[in-house]
């Protein structure tokens, strides 16, 4: 595996940093995210596992990760990349891998993200909903489900400190 | 496409005589197996009312409601009420459960359109049908506290140096993770130091954080992480599957990780014009000053001997508490701006009545300095010491040589504790006689330990009946063997003399440890009948005052429980009781 | 969600839309959410001209209970009898995987006595998803003995299921570290004795099903995946082995005790319905053996490392991908935390997500009413993965 | 009163009662294949009851509550024609047998006009289907009886029943006069028939619960669904009847009601281990060999009676 990550580098001029177990991990410009993967997936990475999103919301930023997988050297490849927050456009990857299109569909609906010339961005899981895209970490479930649903939220009930009526 | 294919499928009708595999409900009933989750059930006499299942049930099915129950020293009246239509059924509580009273029953159905009836009380006091139970080795609480670094005995017995090396940060950190926030000790501590809030900042690494909740409640937090009753670990719930919480090291710790307490703790005061006059500066003293100079005051702090510290500085050994310690404390205490006045013994020179005259209130907190006596024939005599008066010689530097002589101590508490290894670490051989079981001992059990380490031996159940003299010098004791009474239900077994069976001790010296009470003679003189006195100790409202207007009391000599954090909460208790008095004036 | 569903429901009477503006006369066809011929709440959308579907449209989200947003408020051993609710007929998977990102992230050990017995659990659990996957199978073809045997066969698993981690479903058993509790006594006994009583059953099962002629003639040639399509469409699993592709995660980059074990992967040619279930139908025998083998070399000793009090347990921060081979095809679970007491993102990768909804649109498309059941079935989408 | 009358009313009775204990019954054998104990045997009349006595919340139009009566009343004009045994029906006259094809078929075209109205695909698909399979199963079907016919040289149900008997009693067995022994291509070609009239698997493509969720039935609900179980009741009596009336005919009427349960229990056994047939493949299936076979039937039925 790590003779195949030095290929690898050497080929596509990629950072690739091995991790545990049997990933490795690459960072790469929002711009060169197209790119990246054609060369990956000219070198053997057929499978692509999943795309998931992570909102770093103190940065501003969400960081959208790629998982791809190559059969025959057995490397699970997680393509990193930064996009902002406030304006989170990136373009698609559906016409490289097929199945990213129902992944890239979910992450727009979930976080927001647009993904410029994906063909099917329609409405996938969720259907009339106003609210910001629900995955985002300023989405407040807690108080989502109190307005909808008149429930008691008791966390903070649970957690708070008996002795309080020591001060 | 083969005619056996066609016809394989009827094969299948064999099965029409055999038995069916389903169940025919209710003729008969399958009995789920013996790990089932099912119904929680609580043996509410056995909890404790601590919350942790409430906190880890993922759905928040339960909660903890006030309930008729006895409140018992370390419990609280709250006890479970599971919500079933929220419960998932994992079983979490009662991996979480300390005390293991509360489990999945194998009962699994209830019925009924009233959808109130599904929030259950689980108020069970015989097992029936148990189904998922606490198994010990995989609760969820690690049970044995972070390790500490200690002097070996060898070692330790030559000098008075601290035994104890004190927590690094990473098991420090690890420690507190153990916590489960139940607050219980918070109730126990005498001063109801906010502890799961103070462990909650040294996890988090913020150990100035840590220090500013202590000192909310305890200005002698670093004197109390080094020497305390610890009530708190006492009545943790964790030590009921392993040992307790460390809470008095984790303050230890967080306390001594800080240079100077000034710089953290905010210490701005709106002056005021009323003087208070505190006589002593013990504990109690130094927590009243504190507090009430946070609030304006202008304090005046009166102490008989020539350094402040009272019993802390003169009763507890230099290897127990490091002298530097309570230097640091009282450093910061004087830095408020609070004046101690050393050498200043009130009742001679100056007398309560001045005090009173001259300040708007007075607080007296001069703590036990009367030893009792054993009261048997032949105790009378030089060589018999009082363990205050022997601790105070060695603490204040006179020279004592106790080589190779032999020492009986009598007494069982803390102080009989600091008797026998002061003097082991003054070079004598040192025989200790307690005449109850060594479970009954007041003395911490890490103590006894540690004095067993250093090579003391224990003579349990043992009662001093006379002093053998000879030339006026102790040659032996005569002492008997007790038998224990458990008659007394409640209360601990009486201890029965066994006089047919005396045997004989030599030894040199005896120091008496089996407790004290305040002296209370000058008050007596001055106030006579107007100041009331119940059992040896002032009478005194929630205040503290005592039947005199402006005259405070606190610290050992008006509580019962003559320890050190007592007499800290007492300080800080009075401090409020004379703000609320004199703003009522 | 309850919007949706009556907007749904006001749709599904509209009933047969005939659309005006298109040349070909086409009606509007619903499947799901509440239809005995799926696999749970989910719907497709169906265009269909006489019997034949032109357009296929999958529908999903009727059981989107939002775990990945509700794992981010619990901490982290909260989330132990969350995770094993997303898949319904194989919760285990979640359940072992979960812990393994902990425990890849954290660096606890798990006992080796733990790791067989995980691994015994795991394949416990995919036997039973095999039966529920035959039943149900059998069910959509229109053969309702083989459901009622083998849900029957898959209680005796379950009832195993109960003597170890008390519960039939749900079973909240393997935590970070290790197993909850021991095995009970005789459980190896009764497993071996009921492996036995299976390897009898599964034979049973041919005689009405899997060598059925009527079967046969329902299955074979109906809904190829190719070699090539199989990998376009990232497909993996049982499925991508009824392709003729050899690849299965327990052989690849094994897991628990999969390193010390024997077993052979299984393939089919045809990558159509038939290939697909007989590939499972094989692979359930080779499970047996696993099952023998792992009973065989089971070892002794701990069966749990502590983990610290889980009120307070920070992870260290970092992320890890684990993957395991379900009934289903890969199973992940990307985790990502950020040094706090709650995991900061839970991914999960669930096999249904790539086949069932690209993959089935396009196999659907061209097919007969009769065969939409069959063909979702055969691909063993579990639509709570997709939702979670 | 006249004893027709009172034929007409309690023939309807009768066969409705039998058919619900067959289907009852019939629950019980497959559940006890599919390794259950299943429902009680009376669940059936428990759950017709349970939905007559039910309100019927939605209608689709006239013609969609009209369409359960309409099947239920052509199934009951047809049950006039059926002989009980060797007892004579109510209506008998010579060419009954072809005016019962026609009633037959009444019931399904009666539902698939309320099925239509309900204007839910399923049914509609369901309804198509059904219509499909009669085409099917009715082309071998016509072609056996014509057998029959050309056999006993008679068009009339009673008159067939009639060839068939002989001396009867508890002791003596005379079944070898039956049709099928004389007729046995056509008698095969027949039962094979009845399992898709039956709407036994492997032709249950109608209702078919994993394709079209129970199909015609699916927007029905209270009454309706009540009488369109009913009807189905009907429909087994009626059908194992008449292919008792033909083939295993001429018995007496204490021999009639085994003889009717045990024709609808050989469809059971073919019904409980089979999946079913695709549509398409259904007619192909019928069109296959049970119409050769008939064919065959037929000239073998020539050949016999030169």
């Amino acid at each position: 595996m790590s003779d195949f990550i030095t290929r690898l580098k050497n080929i596509t001029g990629l950072n690739i940093h091995k991790e545990k177990l049997y990933q490795a991990s690459l960072k790469v410009d929002k711009e060169k995210i197209r790119k990246t993967l054609l060369d990956l997936k000219k070198e053997g990475f057929l499978q692509f596992t999943t795309l998931t999103c992570i909102d770093w919301i103190e940065e501003k930023t969400f960081q959208l990760v790629y998982h791809l997988w190559h059969r025959e050297e057995k490397l699970h490849l997680k393509v990193k990349i930064d996009i902002d927050r406030d304006a989170p456009i990136v373009e698609t990857v559906s016409d490289i891998y097929i199945v990213a299109q129902t992944y890239e569909r979910e992450v727009k609906e979930m976080f927001g993200v647009d993904f410029k010339g994906n063909k099917r961005l329609i409405p996938f899981i969720l259907e009339d909903w106003n609210e910001i895209p629900p995955m985002r970490r300023d989405f407040n479930t807690r108080e989502y489900v109190k307005d909808m649903y008149e429930t008691e939220d008791r966390t903070e009930e649970i957690f708070k400190p008996r002795w309080k009526k020591y001060d | 496409m083969a005619w056996n294919d066609i016809l394989k499928p009827l094969s299948g009708w064999k099965f029409l005589f055999k038995k069916p595999h389903t169940i025919r409900y209710p003729k008969e009933d399958k009995i789920p197996s013996e790990r089932y989750r099912g119904i929680h059930t609580n043996m509410i006499d056995k909890c404790i009312g601590c919350g942790s299942c409430e906190k880890i049930c993922m759905n928040q099915a339960i909660t903890m409601k006030e309930m008729d129950v006895e409140v018992k020293e370390g419990t609280t009246n709250l006890r479970p009420v599971v919500d079933h239509g929220r419960c998932c059924y994992c079983g979490l509580c009662v991996d979480i459960c300390p005390t293991g009273s509360l489990w999945l029953s194998r009962d699994y159905r209830h019925l009924s359109e009233d959808i109130d009836t599904f929030i259950i009380d689980p108020n069970v006091k015989e097992k029936e049908r148990e189904g998922w139970q606490k198994a010990p080795e995989f609760s969820l609480i690690p049970p044995e506290r972070g390790k500490m670094e200690e002097i070996p005995p060898e070692k330790r017995v030559k000098s008075f140096m601290e035994v104890f090396v004190g927590y690094t940060e990473p098991i420090a950190k690890e420690e507190a993770q153990r916590c489960l926030g139940c607050g219980l000790c918070v109730d126990a501590c005498a001063t109801h130091m906010h502890i799961p809030d103070y462990l909650k900042a040294i996890r988090e690494g913020n150990n100035e954080e840590a220090v500013r909740i202590m000192f909310k409640n305890n200005p002698l937090s670093e004197i109390c992480g080094t020497v305390c009753t610890h009530f708190c670990e006492n009545v943790c719930p964790v030590g009921i599957i392993g040992e307790p919480v460390a809470i008095q090291w984790e303050k230890e710790f967080a306390t001594r990780t800080i240079e100077d307490y000034k710089k953290i703790i905010d210490t701005t005061i709106k002056e005021k014009k009323e003087r208070v006059a505190v006589v002593g500066a013990g504990p109690a003293g130094l927590s009243f000053a504190f507090y009430l100079r946070l609030k304006g005051y202008k304090i005046d702090v009166f102490e008989k001997y020539e350094k402040p510290g009272g019993m802390m500085l003169l009763g507890i050994p230099s290897y127990r508490l490091p002298r530097k310690v309570i230097e640091k404390e009282i450093k910061f205490i004087t830095s408020t701006g609070v004046k101690i006045h050393t050498g200043t013994q009130i009742g001679k020179k100056k007398t309560f009545k001045e005090l009173l005259k001259k300040y708007s209130a007075v607080f007296v907190a001069t703590g036990n300095t009367k030893p009792y006596t054993m009261g048997i024939p032949g105790e009378e005599g030089k060589d018999t010491l009082q363990a205050i008066s022997f601790l105070y010689d060695v603490n204040t530097g006179k020279k004592i040589d106790l080589k190779g002589k032999k020492v009986l101590v009598v007494g069982g508490g803390n102080v009989a504790m600091d008797a026998i290894r002061t003097s082991r670490r003054l070079g004598a051989d040192v025989y200790l006689s307690y005449r109850r079981r060594e479970v009954d001992m007041p003395a911490d059990e890490l103590e006894r330990k540690e004095a067993k380490e250093e090579g003391i031996e224990f003579m349990i159940q043992t009662l001093p009946i006379e002093v053998i003299r000879e030339k006026g010098k102790i040659k032996a004791v005569k002492y008997v063997p007790t038998d224990m009474d458990f008659s007394e239900k409640g209360k601990r077994p009486k201890p029965v003399p066994r006089m047919n069976d005396v045997r004989t001790l030599e030894v040199d010296i005896i120091i008496e440890a089996i407790g004290q009470g305040p002296d209370l003679t000058y008050l007596e003189q001055e106030f006579g009948e107007s100041l009331k006195i119940e059992k040896g100790k002032p009478v005194v409202d929630k205040n503290l005052m005592c039947s005199i207007k402006g005259l405070f009391f606190g610290g050992d000599m008006a509580n019962k429980q003559n320890d050190i954090v007592s007499a800290v909460a007492d300080g800080r208790r009075a401090a409020e009781g004379v703000h609320n008095y004199l703003q009522n004036k | 969600m309850k919007q949706k569903t009556e907007q749904k429901k006001s749709l599904n009477q509209g009933g047969k839309n005939m659309t005006e503006e298109k040349s070909i006369d086409f009606f509007e066809y619903f499947i799901g959410p509440q239809h005995p011929g799926i696999t749970g709440n989910f719907g497709v959308i169906l265009n269909a001209v006489g019997d034949e579907i032109i357009k296929a449209q999958a529908n999903p989200g009727y059981l989107h209970r939002a775990f990945e947003k509700l794992m981010e408020q619990r901490m982290y051993l909260q989330n132990v009898p969350l995770v094993c609710r997303i898949c319904v007929p194989e919760p285990d998977v979640n359940e072992a995987l979960y812990s393994m990102a902990i425990e890849t992230l954290t660096g606890i050990e798990v006992p080796e006595r733990a790791k067989y017995i995980r691994t015994i659990v795991l394949e416990m659990a995919r036997l039973a998803a095999y039966l529920f996957y035959f039943g149900g199978t059998a069910a959509t073809l229109g053969l309702y003995t083989l459901p009622n045997w083998s849900f029957g066969d898959r209680d005796y698993i379950l009832d195993l299921f109960e003597e170890l981690t008390g519960a039939r479903i749900y079973h909240i058993y393997m935590q970070p570290g290790g197993v909850r509790r021991d095995l009970p006594k005789d459980f190896t006994k009764k497993l071996y004795s009921l492996l036995q009583t299976l390897k009898k059953r599964i034979k049973e099962y041919d005689g009405i099903f899997f060598d059925a002629a009527l079967f046969k003639k329902r299955t074979k040639g109906v809904g190829v995946i190719n070699k090539d399509m199989a990998i376009e469409y990232s497909v993996t699993g049982p499925n991508l082995r009824a392709s003729g592709i050899a690849y299965d995660i327990r052989k690849d980059t094994p897991y628990l005790a999969y390193p010390d074990i024997n077993f052979n992967v299984i393939t089919e040619n045809e990558g159509d319905f038939y290939s697909r279930v007989m590939v499972r139908r094989r692979e359930f025998e080779e499970d047996i053996k696993i099952l023998e083998q792992l009973i065989d070399k089971l070892p002794s000793g701990e069966v749990w490392n502590r983990y610290p009090m889980p009120l307070n347990w920070k992870v260290e921060k970092g992320d890890v991908y684990v993957k395991v081979e379900s009934t289903k095809g890969e199973y992940g679970y990307y985790v990502v935390s950020d040094g706090s007491e709650k995991p900061r993102r839970i991914h999960v990768r669930g096999p249904s997500m790539t086949h069932g909804i690209m993959l089935l649109e396009k196999l659907l498309k061209g097919q007969r009413i009769a065969d939409i059941s069959p063909i979702m079935f055969s691909l063993d989408i579990c639509p709570p993965d997709i939702d979670r | 009163m006249n004893i027709n009358i009172l034929y007409a009313a309690l023939a309807p009775i009768v066969a409705i009662l039998l058919g619900l204990l067959y289907i009852g019954i019939g629950r019980k054998i497959i559940a006890r294949l599919q390794r259950r104990y299943g429902p009680p045997f009376y669940q059936q009349y428990i759950d017709t009851i349970k939905l007559l006595a039910k309100k019927t919340v939605s209608s689709h139009g006239v013609f969609f509550s009209l369409g359960p009566i309409m099947g239920l009343a052509g199934s009951m004009v047809t049950l006039l024609f059926i002989p009980f045994g060797s007892a004579a029906p109510l209506l008998s006259f010579h060419g009954d047998i072809i005016l019962v094809m026609y009633l037959v078929v009444i019931a399904p075209l009666g539902m698939a006009l309320g099925v239509g109205e309900g204007s839910n695909p399923n049914g509609s698909i369901g309804m198509a289907r059904g219509l499909t399979l009669m085409l099917a199963y009715e082309v071998p079907f016509v072609l056996a009886l014509f057998s029959v016919v050309l056999y006993t040289h008679t068009t009339s149900i009673a008159q067939i029943v009639q060839s068939q008997a002989g001396e009867w009693s508890l002791l003596k067995f005379h079944g070898f006069n039956w049709l099928t022994f004389a007729l046995p291509i056509s008698a095969i070609v027949a039962d094979i028939c009845l399992q898709g009239m039956l709407g036994e698997k492997p032709f249950d493509q109608v209702i078919a619960p994993h394709e079209i969720a129970s199909g015609p039935m699916v927007e029905y609900g209270g009454k309706y669904l009540g009488m369109m179980v009913i009807n189905h009741a009907l429909h087994i009596y009626i059908e194992t009847a008449l292919f008792v009336d033909i083939f295993l005919g001429g018995g007496p009427v204490w021999f009639f009601i085994p003889a009717t349960f045990s024709v609808f229990i050989l469809s059971l056994i073919i019904n409980g281990v089979l999946p079913r047939f695709r549509i398409g493949q259904a007619l192909k299936f019928y069109w296959g060999v049970p119409l050769i076979l008939a064919v065959i039937g037929i000239i073998y039925t020539m050949v016999v009676i030169k």
